[in-house]
């Protein structure tokens, strides 16, 4: 039977016999977001999550803010940090098996850090080396994609595909507020709901579309109302509360992987630094509002769980310093090194197989550098 | 000895022996398009598919053409070979930001990690009496974007071995389907073996040695046309189909203009920043010594496109290729 | 007070102090499609009401037939039917004042001429003579639209500028069920709620996009229930019940015009005809199906109440069959004239003023004509 | 005697004042955009604006590039005049098709009754260490499309000049702004009166003898810096700021070729498909007994725009100009 059989066929039947094609109640978020730390059910969470998420959580901020810090000693062009939201980001790493894909939008590179790759390779498209560092196949994991929702409709033909093969793959995309008024979110989760695809969507409300507040970008309840409209269920979750971020996901997953199709999760978080270190946020908002959330930093609810269940030792937490610092002095020393770069690699993978247009202007290129090089030769 | 049945067949029916083919061959050819399923396509040109394939080899999507082609991204990243079919030219506009930021660039973003095997099949030109956005010829969008292949059949043989060869293509394809060309017939045996040639060759339909008219598409064999017309103005006219617009054959087009030492470019497309104004300048660059006039240019005028009782006034015509030709400055030279 | 202001600034607070920010249940539809004829609610409607509808149904009803026909004599190139869906085409024009605007799609050349256009005229695109045959400011009617789903903007922006003009001006935009898919279908609601714009967007879910039923469209619940992802309500209606698709046409415009925002009305209707002419519909839908809602046909509906009510006398009968008739028979006549075109106008219309290249290419065909009517002249 | 004060003032800030006046001059002018409002926009082209006009003349709005521009439709149908911010080049790709089957064709389609008088801006080119979709040329696409006005400024004074002038046109112009020339600097006084140019005027920027150098937008000062170096070699180059790619101004482009018999068109965008193919035809078409040579191209290369680290070995440089002058055949002619 194929996945368009499954479905059932539609017949349109006149009114007077017509009913609701899906009971809509289950599709609909809860009125509040979702929360496991600092309320009661946070005592029954494991020991190890919690100390897992912890090291990753501080690992991950410490991230941030050495790639802001890079910014500033101009090795990095440009920096859009998710300080603030590292339980989100961590959370959509963890909450895959590795045959799984992610895709990330161009805030995520702590998620891909996460997942595994190389911290420096995750800043390539970044520091402007190349456009994506590492290879997607290899990581289960698309380029950092910079035009905003283009990436959803990606993950869910690959979801697709993976179905229509019988591979036990779940593809889960990132997205921010405001790539959600963008007509591929519509058309991805539309196709998804559609297919029954395995996939997940994570959009990550942190408030702001750059300078824009989400009053300017929605009217709608909240965007977990939006899964109604495609008829797959909406989920609202506390974006700060690692815990309950990854309980939500895991369940999206757990459901697109048994075939229940696709889920799309909003996450309220807060952008704690500006939108890139080239934005000056001061101009739309006041430091108050960005106070007033500092109190409910992802990575303090965790320490408050742990602290209260006296799991916060010294050990532990040097170890994760440590383990932190220890990123960061790497990916800074390596960062400090020019990478080097092969001008010819212009032309090497526009197609296939060079046309001989290309052959042409990369013999042109290559006889410009060569009498570069001579006139640096003779120069010296 | 085989008698092999030679029967007429239309482009379009070309064309569906060509999906039919690739589906049967490759396990990883997907075809996938508003309507292509159940109906067979507006044109008819899936017909039949679904119902040989399944509705998960032959698919119809939902009205959304940026979801069309970005989940036949996603499947490309998955290994698999998605033919997606735009129903109309200007119907293929919602699929822009797709085509441009990542089915053209996705190989070289990655560098070379992640190919887009993609095909998309898009109906164009005029000429049928289509209504408004039914009659674009948009190859200059697509031209423009490296990283994307332009192809188009102009005879019912090319149809079938065009669309082979552009979806064993590891790189994205533009493949534009002459819509007035569909119901054209030639002789034809699809059960032959059908020879799948590299893309980018262009090749010459007419053999001649006063002028070339260089040409794709719908307005091939409306140039054989005129070059039959010229016989009695005493021209003698060569008539290169390029079927690639990219990658182009500089050398065939080169080659016939060197010989024939004049040229005129042939489209259905607006003039102004269309496809001519490449070739021409391409050909300039490249024989100017040969040039006994300038290389002119016969195209749809700087209009959107007319409706349909007017559309015969803006078409290139044998007659205003003719005037072109006229204009090749006979006087001055060989 | 702008009309930005007028919103409330939103600040995004802490998911502990989070709430929804509209409460979602009174945006989802009901369960069932609204109804209103067949139902005891039919008695309470005004006679005057009942027969209007009649007649203009029976009108709309012999403008498809003839249309269709016209087809069959080669006088159009194309006809998109729209029978089986008078009522949506007859209530969407009815529902508005004359300052209103409509934006019809390509296949609501009915409800273009319900609005008061010149039947002719409304065929200008099909038949194929100039891509629009009226000046839409003159009838306050956007062109009939080829692109699906493309206009619905142009109405939001058209609203929202009515509205900062201060002007009492609603917008009408009407899509079918495929339409609905498209990324323009999203981002037009979406920024119509966002502006609070007074516009109304009518959904025709006549069950096909040409040959794609609604199940390989979407799964949700219904088309309505899109509304509250965009924070606007929505409303499910008997797309065959003209008197229900007038009432509930009219209290979204009512909401539009006294400043309540916009509303997304799902009509519940079926296509009877093929999708054109052009089209076999016979390839994907059975014929028992489209049978089984001639029962349900509109006209149908309004005939029964009325002999219900002893309202369908035969004066009146023969007055609704005599105006369609002769609407019929003046179309039939006015459209086997060939009209006259100037070949010259294809230049008259690209720019305010004609281009130096514009000004040589019409010159070019100047002489290309007059040498043609030279040959011509000479032949005779 | 009065005395002006002339102060320097950036191509950013040049543009910011024409969006300005033209805001405090005419009722019907709405700037819409994302980011446009309270932040004044990410090249801050709009700062101030919503705060002397308000959010309603001056429009942070969802972030959908499509609904901008197609929303913008509407309002210019009701009687406004839209001025939108895309916010980088690619990033207008979603609204290609409101842009392509509404925007450029509403005119036409209506035969007069709707006229729009929209302009699209739009930052675009390189050099300025963008990463992928910050750095397109995307003019080819928009010249190739009849109903389009396509203008760019190269000065601090066109910047203001053509702004307000594409803002006062009863059609739409899709206005592209040089990224890197944002923070160029010119002596300028925003408080002498400006006269508005109308559109599609050419402008030669140095005169010179031996060669023509025709360019646009942020090529303009490479090519003027290519000029001087030239001396060196003799060769005396005038260059022609085109200003308006379309309406395009063949009188004065002709004009300066017939009067140095030879030509080099020099553009950011790739080569191929670009508009140079164009330009050069154009010429050759006119002024084809005047050519010494083939009038030649110095583009970008035929792929995506490259990362930041590379983008210096794709633009087209001082050098690389020179290098094709060289190759204008010196020893041929004059
Ligand atoms: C199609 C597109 N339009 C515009 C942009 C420019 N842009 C980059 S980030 C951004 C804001 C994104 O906001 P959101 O989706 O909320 O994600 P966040 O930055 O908050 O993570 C914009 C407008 C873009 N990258 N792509
Ligand atoms: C953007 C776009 N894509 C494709 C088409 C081709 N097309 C014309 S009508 C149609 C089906 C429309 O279905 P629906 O929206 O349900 O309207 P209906 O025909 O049922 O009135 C299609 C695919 C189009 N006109 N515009
Ligand atoms: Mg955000
Ligand atoms: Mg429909």
């Amino acid at each position: 039977m194929t996945v368009m059989e499954q479905r059932g066929a539609y017949r349109p039947a006149p009114p007077p016999a017509w009913q609701a094609r899906t009971d809509p109640a289950p599709l609909l978020p809860d009125a509040a977001p979702y929360r496991v730390l600092g309320t009661d059910a946070a005592s029954e969470v494991a020991p190890e999550l919690l100390l897992r998420l912890h090291a990753e959580l501080v690992r991950g901020r410490r991230y941030n803010t050495q790639a802001t810090a890079l910014t500033k000693q101009g090795r990095l062009a440009v920096y859009p940090s998710s300080t603030g939201q590292e339980a989100c980001e961590i959370a959509a790493a963890l909450a895959l098996q590795e045959r799984d894909w992610l895709f990330p939008s161009y805030r995520d590179t702590l998620a891909a850090v996460a997942r595994g790759l190389d911290p420096v390779r995750a800043l390539t498209l970044l520091r402007g080396d190349w456009h994506t560092g590492y290879d997607p196949r290899e990581y289960r994991m698309a380029p950092l994609c910079t035009p905003l929702a283009t990436q959803l409709p990606h993950a869910v033909g690959l979801a697709h595909a993976a179905r229509l093969k019988g591979d036990d793959v779940v593809a889960l995309a990132m997205i921010g507020d405001g790539g959600t008024s963008e007509g591929d979110f519509h058309e991805a989760l539309n196709f998804a709901a559609v297919w029954q695809a395995p996939a997940v969507f994570l959009v990550q409300n942190n408030g702001f579309a750059i300078s824009v507040p989400l009053a300017k970008q929605t009217a709608a309840p909240s965007l977990a109302h939006k899964a109604v409209g495609y008829g797959m269920p909406g989920r609202l979750v506390d974006g700060n509360d690692a815990v309950a971020v990854l309980e939500v996901l895991g369940e999206a997953v757990r459901r697109a992987r048994e075939g229940g199709g696709p889920t799309l999760v909003e996450a309220v978080t807060y952008r704690m630094d500006a939108h890139t270190n080239a934005d000056d946020a001061t101009r739309y908002r006041p430091d108050e509002e960005v106070e007033a959330w500092r109190d409910h930093d992802p990575v303090l609810l965790v320490e408050r769980e742990l602290t209260a269940r006296g799991l916060l030792d010294e050990e532990h937490s040097r170890a994760v310093r440590e383990d932190a610092e220890a990123m960061a002095a790497d990916l800074r020393e390596r960062m400090n090194q020019d990478p080097v770069l092969d001008p010819m690699d212009l032309f090497t993978h526009v197609y296939a197989e060079q046309t001989t247009q290309l052959r042409e202007q990369a013999a042109q290129l290559r006889a410009e550098l060569e009498a570069e090089a001579e006139t640096d030769g003779a120069d010296r | 000895m085989t008698t092999v049945a030679v029967k007429p067949a239309t482009m379009g029916q070309a064309l569906g022996r060509a999906l039919r083919d690739a589906l049967a061959e490759d396990p990883t050819v997907h075809v996938m398009g508003e309507d292509v399923g159940t109906l067979g396509g507006v044109f008819r040109v899936t017909d039949g598919l679904a119902a040989e394939f399944g509705d998960d080899r032959c698919t119809d999507t939902p009205l959304a053409e940026a979801g069309i082609l970005g989940t036949a991204v996603g499947m490309a990243m998955y290994g698999l070979r998605p033919v997606v079919e735009m129903q109309f030219d200007a119907f293929a506009y919602p699929a822009f930001e797709q085509l441009m930021s990542h089915v053209a660039r996705m190989r070289n973003r990655t560098r070379g990690a992640l190919p887009m095997p993609i095909t998309v099949r898009v109906p164009y030109g005029g000429g049928i009496g289509g209504v408004e956005h039914h009659s674009d010829s948009s190859e200059a969008y697509y031209m423009a974007t490296p990283g994307l292949h332009v192809v188009t059949p102009a005879t019912v043989a090319d149809a079938y071995g065009l669309l082979r060869a552009s979806i064993a293509s590891d790189d994205p394809v533009v493949f534009l389907e002459p819509k007035r060309l569909y119901w054209s017939k030639a002789e034809w045996n699809p059960d032959a073996p059908q020879p799948v040639e590299p893309l980018g060759k262009a090749v010459v339909r007419r053999a001649g040695r006063s002028a070339t008219l260089i040409t794709y598409g719908p307005s091939v064999p409306v140039c054989l046309e005129a070059a039959e017309a010229a016989r009695a103005e005493g021209w003698d006219l060569e008539v290169v189909d390029l079927r690639s617009l990219v990658p182009f054959d500089d050398e065939t087009v080169a080659a016939s203009v060197r010989r024939t030492g004049r040229a005129v470019v042939v489209h259905e497309a607006t003039g102004f920043g269309g496809p001519g104004g490449e070739i021409a300048a391409r050909i300039t660059e490249r024989c100017f010594h040969h040039l006994e006039a300038p290389v002119l240019r016969v195209a749809g005028f700087d209009i959107p496109y007319p409706p349909p009782m007017l559309e015969r006034h803006h078409l290139p015509g044998v007659d205003r290729i003719l005037d072109a030709v006229a204009r090749l400055q006979w006087e001055a030279g060989s």
